[in-house]
């Protein structure tokens, strides 16, 4: 299974995100630039965090529209695992690949510190290994993760099973319904404030993370055992 | 030819820095001051003379990037 | 509106006969001493580019001989004071480099963007250099909370740190801030940058090679800051905000560019010296590269990128706009350099010439506008010896009998008197606006006694902290420094880490007062003999002066920045206690000692007397010890003992996991006086049950005086002393004082 | 009784967000924007019907609050 890890100017968590996929699930991973036009030799698009062209304006407003989003658009049509965290969801809700918006912490401050997560779909690529209703454990650190949807939009999402992660404690940004991350309807693409890249191993004090990572292997795996996916291709990718 | 832009948070999203400047102007003793919306006011210049093109193109840039129209609402005016 | 400008500089014959060269603080002889150097009167683009090499901030005139006193090298130091920051050796071909600065004044006047920019120098100082800058510190110091125009100045200043840090994609992972009337209207801030190296990626700002092209990159100049260097070197005055130009906004995002940018372009090998623009931007920066290179510069104005319509040449000099560089190559890397550039989305702008006739020409509209000996400039500004005379406080304080203050009895109050002063209390409230996490290195976040953040594969790891407390240097500023120095070290080895070296930044008031000039003297005296002594040189620093408000100076505070190796990750140890029924100790000697301490100032209301002793042989015996019971796998928990003492570190290390302590003592003391005595070289450690025998003969065996106070257990703090129960309390009640002391008064 | 109130960045002070969404505009293709400065936008609502008052509390507002006058200008509109 090939990863990219996609660069903007100002993403600054490409790199966590890029060790995360070695440290979790040792699958080939690439950066790449945000100018690219061709995903076609991946199977999971990460898009990390970090403050993409300064955050200025709206977060994630300006990297929408970046070349490379236009395949990012494409793969996740095409059934593409694509992961957005914190500014990476930013962007996703931006390009209108996932649905709300992201705005001001309720407190008006960045917030960094870990959170407690209830899993509420496990049927997610990137959520398959964790078991339903799981309450886990995955750092904050934002400004903008106060998620806002209109009550129709909302009803959608209950709807469809596409809230993924609730915050379980204290709502740390004041986002609609406890919302941490969502999905898209067919669960192919996930967005969320938290990062899971930031909690693989113990030396970073919780390793809650790393299934986000070995979910979307496993969900890869069956697909390509399934034989959804061009079986002898992605049978040499693997490692 | 210059615009004014003028970005505000949809009436029934929250404004949370607004309310937080309404909290602050109380303390201050503005105890008069009932609501605080922020919003956002641009001045873009535009090396153009054609009005009608001018109004056309920052339409667009506000659909496109300007305003997130999820939250936001939008208006412009044109100068000279 | 360029001739407008343009016509009001004044004349050269004004510029000497109406002294307006005064008004850049250059003083009657230093103009005639210019005068020498030119062979000439300076015309109004020269006078300026002298003042603000020959400020203090650039030439360190007041300071230097003081400097001289540190010890700065060492067999680890394969770089010392001289560039934009120091190196040290970790081994396996790897270095880490760090340096600290202030950005005090311009903080006064705007914090967000002041404290922001004092933020994106110092990382530039790291990144020029050749190395990936992997964590922030910072350490503060303002006024009373209780004061509205102190709240605005705290809130802003954290939130300039954290706007620059976390959309540049560095970690803050430690700090300090205290609180006390002396920093009224003067805060302090200091920001720290540690980076890591290969060692054949070191970088020099020196212009190398005669007709060789210079580069500048990075945004626009603007009329930004001009004159910040001398401004830093004046007092505070109400006029300061008049007389300053366009504050400078910092912009992380093209920093970010810059930086990544910048490594790349050092690590395709072509670069032969760069340099950041920082203090006196354009004119420090080529200044400082010929003169290391014994060469001379030209620039030509007319290419430097402006922002800003009819710049003088004197703006473009001065003009302190942010996140520039200026570099030298080779021409036959021309193309290359600016195909890394354009990748970032950045131009670089050819501006200048590598010269061998060791000037500073500057051409502007087509003629030469300014020619300078760029030896005067940089080497040939006078030091000054100041005057230093031992102030009247220092000799009233020796009257001051600290143990004659009436008892204190209900212990249980002062506590939590002590733990919610905001000086000593959680700074959970400025921490958690940084985002300490970014890179996923950082293995202890903040709220321990150093930082730890992981080198990527390996299993070393670097401690990091920053310390001094302002009130001992105030009582004694000998002493104060020594224990600055110690505590730093003390923190990284209660971390697990060995003292490597130190940055500093020398904080104080006005060199012109005697006994301003006796407290840094005195203070560099105790710093230099406690880093020989620990073995901690110093590799690099910041000298910020004239930090003075209406009610005259500050506290001297010489802020200590310390690095140390930790030579495995298994080594990483935190304070807090781990689990029940773990064994206690408290290594050092406990005296009567609560002058300049917490106690003193939360519950007495005063700062007198005389600060704690410090027996520097005895504190590195003692950071031996547990450095060397860390490595044996002895210790579960090790914490400090610093402001509040015995009774405020117990509750600390109950803080971390709510987990309590029951500790028996008889320290043949005044209870009050012995729980928060400020007694130095002391240290908490807490040991598996199973270990508590080996770690009590290790310290034995070195010769460490260790107590065994009792154990870890419970949801309660109680401490008995000599007998009676002194202090007994729920964690979770000293913990609500100590959590909520700054969030409460910031609400 | 309803104000706005305008905030924008004091003129030689630099403006990197202004600047980032310029390039911005230039690469979606709005070729012909010059520059774009932005600030803010805000709608405060007083409850008096006093107008001398309300100008002179606004002002103070301004001066105390909404505005950084180190390096932002302001300027205000009542309305009604
Ligand atoms: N307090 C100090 N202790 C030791 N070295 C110092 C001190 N202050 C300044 N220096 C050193 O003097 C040199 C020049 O300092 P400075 O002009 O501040 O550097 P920069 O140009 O990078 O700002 C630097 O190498 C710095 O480390
Ligand atoms: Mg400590």
């Amino acid at each position: 299974m090939k990863f990219a890890v996609l660069v903007f100017p100002g993403s600054n968590c490409d790199l966590d995100m890029y060790h995360a996929v070695e440290d979790t699930v040792q699958q080939p991973v690439d950066y790449v630039w945000h100018t690219a036009t061709d995903l076609s030799a991946y199977d999971a698009i990460l898009v990390p965090g970090g403050f993409s062209y300064g955050d200025y304006l709206r977060c994630g407003a300006i990297a929408q529209f970046a070349p490379v989003m236009e395949e990012v658009r494409k793969a996740a049509e095409a059934g593409k695992f694509v992961l957005g965290v914190c500014n990476g969801f930013q962007i996703l809700t931006e390009a209108g690949l996932l649905p709300g918006a992201l705005i001001r912490n309720n407190s008006l401050k960045f917030r960094c510190h870990p959170v407690d997560l209830v899993v509420e779909n496990n049927k997610t690529a990137f959520t398959n290994d964790y078991a339903p209703g799981e309450t886990v454990r995955i750092p904050i650190a934002h400004g903008e993760g106060n998620y806002y949807v209109d009550e129709q939009t909302l009803l959608t999402l209950k709807a469809n099973n596409q809230i993924v992660f609730r915050y379980a404690g204290e709502n740390p940004n004041g986002s609609t319904d406890n919302i941490a991350g969502v999905s898209n309807e067919r669960g192919n693409v996930v967005g969320m404030m938290p990062h899971p890249e930031r909690a693989v191993k113990e030396l970073l004090g919780s390793k809650d993370g790393a299934r986000m990572f070995t979910s979307v292997l496993n969900a890869f795996l069956s697909r390509v055992n399934s034989g959804a996916v061009h079986g002898a291709q992605a049978q040499s990718e693997r490692v | 030819m210059k615009a004014k832009v003028y970005v505000t948070i949809k009436e029934n999203v929250l404004d949370p820095q607004g309310n937080a400047v309404q909290g602050a102007l109380h303390s201050l003793g503005f105890g008069e001051v009932s609501k605080v919306r922020i919003g956002k006011f641009m001045e873009v210049e535009l090396a153009t003379s054609d009005r009608a093109q001018a109004e056309q193109q920052l339409k667009s840039m506000c659909e496109k990037l300007l305003a997130n129209t999820v939250v936001e609402d939008y208006r412009f005016e044109l100068e000279g | 509106m360029a001739q407008q400008l343009a016509a009001k500089e004044p004349t050269v014959d004004q510029i000497a006969d109406q002294k307006i060269y005064k008004q850049f603080g250059v003083s009657d002889s230093e103009f005639e001493l210019i005068c020498g150097f030119l062979g000439r009167k300076p015309n109004y683009t020269e006078i300026g580019v002298f003042s603000v090499m020959w400020s203090e901030h650039c030439a360190y005139k007041n300071s230097k001989p003081l400097l001289r006193r540190f010890p700065t090298t060492g067999p680890r130091v394969l770089m010392g004071p001289g560039e934009g920051a120091g190196i040290v050796d970790i081994g396996d071909n790897q270095a880490v480099v760090f340096k600290i600065e202030s950005h005090n004044h311009p903080s006064a006047v705007e914090p967000y963007q002041g404290a922001a920019t004092g933020v994106g120098g110092i990382i530039r100082d790291i990144f020029s250099m050749g190395a990936r800058p992997v964590a922030l510190l910072n350490s503060l110091r303002f006024g009373k909370l209780d004061n509205e125009r102190v709240r605005y100045l705290f809130s802003h200043v954290v939130a300039g740190i954290a706007g620059y840090g976390n959309c540049i994609g560095i970690p803050t992972v430690a700090g300090e801030v205290m609180f006390d009337e002396a920093y009224e209207g003067n805060p302090l801030v200091n920001a720290m940058c540690v980076g890591l190296i290969d060692h054949d990626k070191i970088q020099r700002g020196v212009a190398k090679g005669v007709g060789n092209p210079v580069f500048y990159v990075g945004p626009a100049t603007g009329r930004d800051g001009i004159h910040g260097a001398t401004f830093a070197s004046e007092d505070l005055t109400a006029e300061s905000e008049a007389k300053r130009s366009a504050v400078q906004v910092g912009d992380p995002f093209m920093e970010k560019l810059v930086m990544e940018a910048t490594l790349e372009l050092i690590d395709s090998g072509i670069v032969l010296g760069i340099q950041d623009m920082g203090a006196a931007g354009l004119t420090c920066s080529s200044a400082e590269m010929a003169s290391k290179a014994g060469n001379g510069m030209e620039l030509y104005l007319d290419e430097v990128p402006q922002r800003e319509e009819g710049m003088t040449a004197y703006e473009m000099m001065l003009s302190e706009s942010q996140e520039r560089m200026l570099f030298v190559t080779e021409p036959q890397h021309e193309e290359q350099a600016k195909a890394i550039f354009e990748r970032w989305g950045l131009h670089c702008a050819k501006v200048g010439k590598v010269t061998d006739d060791g000037r500073l020409r500057l051409f502007h509209k087509g003629e030469q506008v300014a020619d300078m000996p760029v030896k005067a400039l940089v080497d040939d500004c006078p030091v000054y010896n100041k005057p230093s005379k031992v102030p009247e406080y220092y000799l009233k304080n020796e009257s001051v009998d600290t143990n004659a203050y009436e008892e204190v009895t209900d212990l249980t109050g002062a506590l939590k008197k002590v733990l919610g002063s905001p000086s000593l209390a959680s700074k959970e409230w400025v921490y958690s606006q940084y985002d300490y996490q970014v890179r996923t290195s950082t293995a202890v976040v903040p709220g321990s006694d150093a930082a730890v953040v992981a080198i990527r594969g390996t299993r070393k790891a670097l401690a990091m902290t920053t310390d001094c407390n302002g009130r001992y240097v105030y009582l004694d500023p000998e002493i104060g420094g020594k224990i600055a120095v110690a505590e730093a070290a003390r923190n990284i080895v209660c971390s697990g880490g060995e003292p490597l070296a130190i940055t500093d930044n020398l904080n104080f008031g006005s060199p012109e007062k005697p006994e301003v000039f006796w407290q840094m003297e005195k203070a560099v005296d105790g710093m230099a003999e406690a880093c020989r002594l620990l073995d901690t040189p110093v590799i690099g620093g910041n000298v910020s002066l004239y930090n003075e408000n209406v009610k005259g100076a500050i506290y001297p505070t010489p802020v200590v920045g310390m690095v140390g190796l930790v030579q495995d990750l298994d080594h990483i140890t935190t304070q807090e206690f781990k689990a029940e029924g773990d064994v206690i100790f408290l290594l050092g000697e406990t005296k009567a000692e609560i002058g300049g301490s917490e106690f003193q100032y939360a519950v007495h209301g005063v700062t007198e007397g005389r600060p704690p002793e410090i027996d520097l042989a005895l504190e590195q015996r003692v950071q031996q010890a547990v450095l060397g019971a860390i490595r044996q796998g002895l210790v579960a928990s090790a914490h400090d003992l610093s402001e509040g003492g015995l009774a405020a570190a117990l509750a600390e290390c109950c803080f971390g996991r709510g987990l309590g302590a029951t500790v028996e003592w008889t320290p043949n003391l005044r209870p009050d006086l012995a729980l928060f005595s400020e007694s130095q070289s002391r240290i908490l450690l807490s040991a598996k049950p199973d270990k508590a025998d080996a770690l009590a003969s290790f310290l034995a065996g070195r010769g460490v005086p260790a107590a065994r106070l009792g154990t870890a257990r419970g949801d309660r703090l109680t401490i008995t002393v000599g007998g009676r129960t002194a202090v007994d309390a729920t964690v979770e009640e000293l913990s609500k004082e100590w959590k909520e002391a700054i969030p409460c008064r910031m609400k």
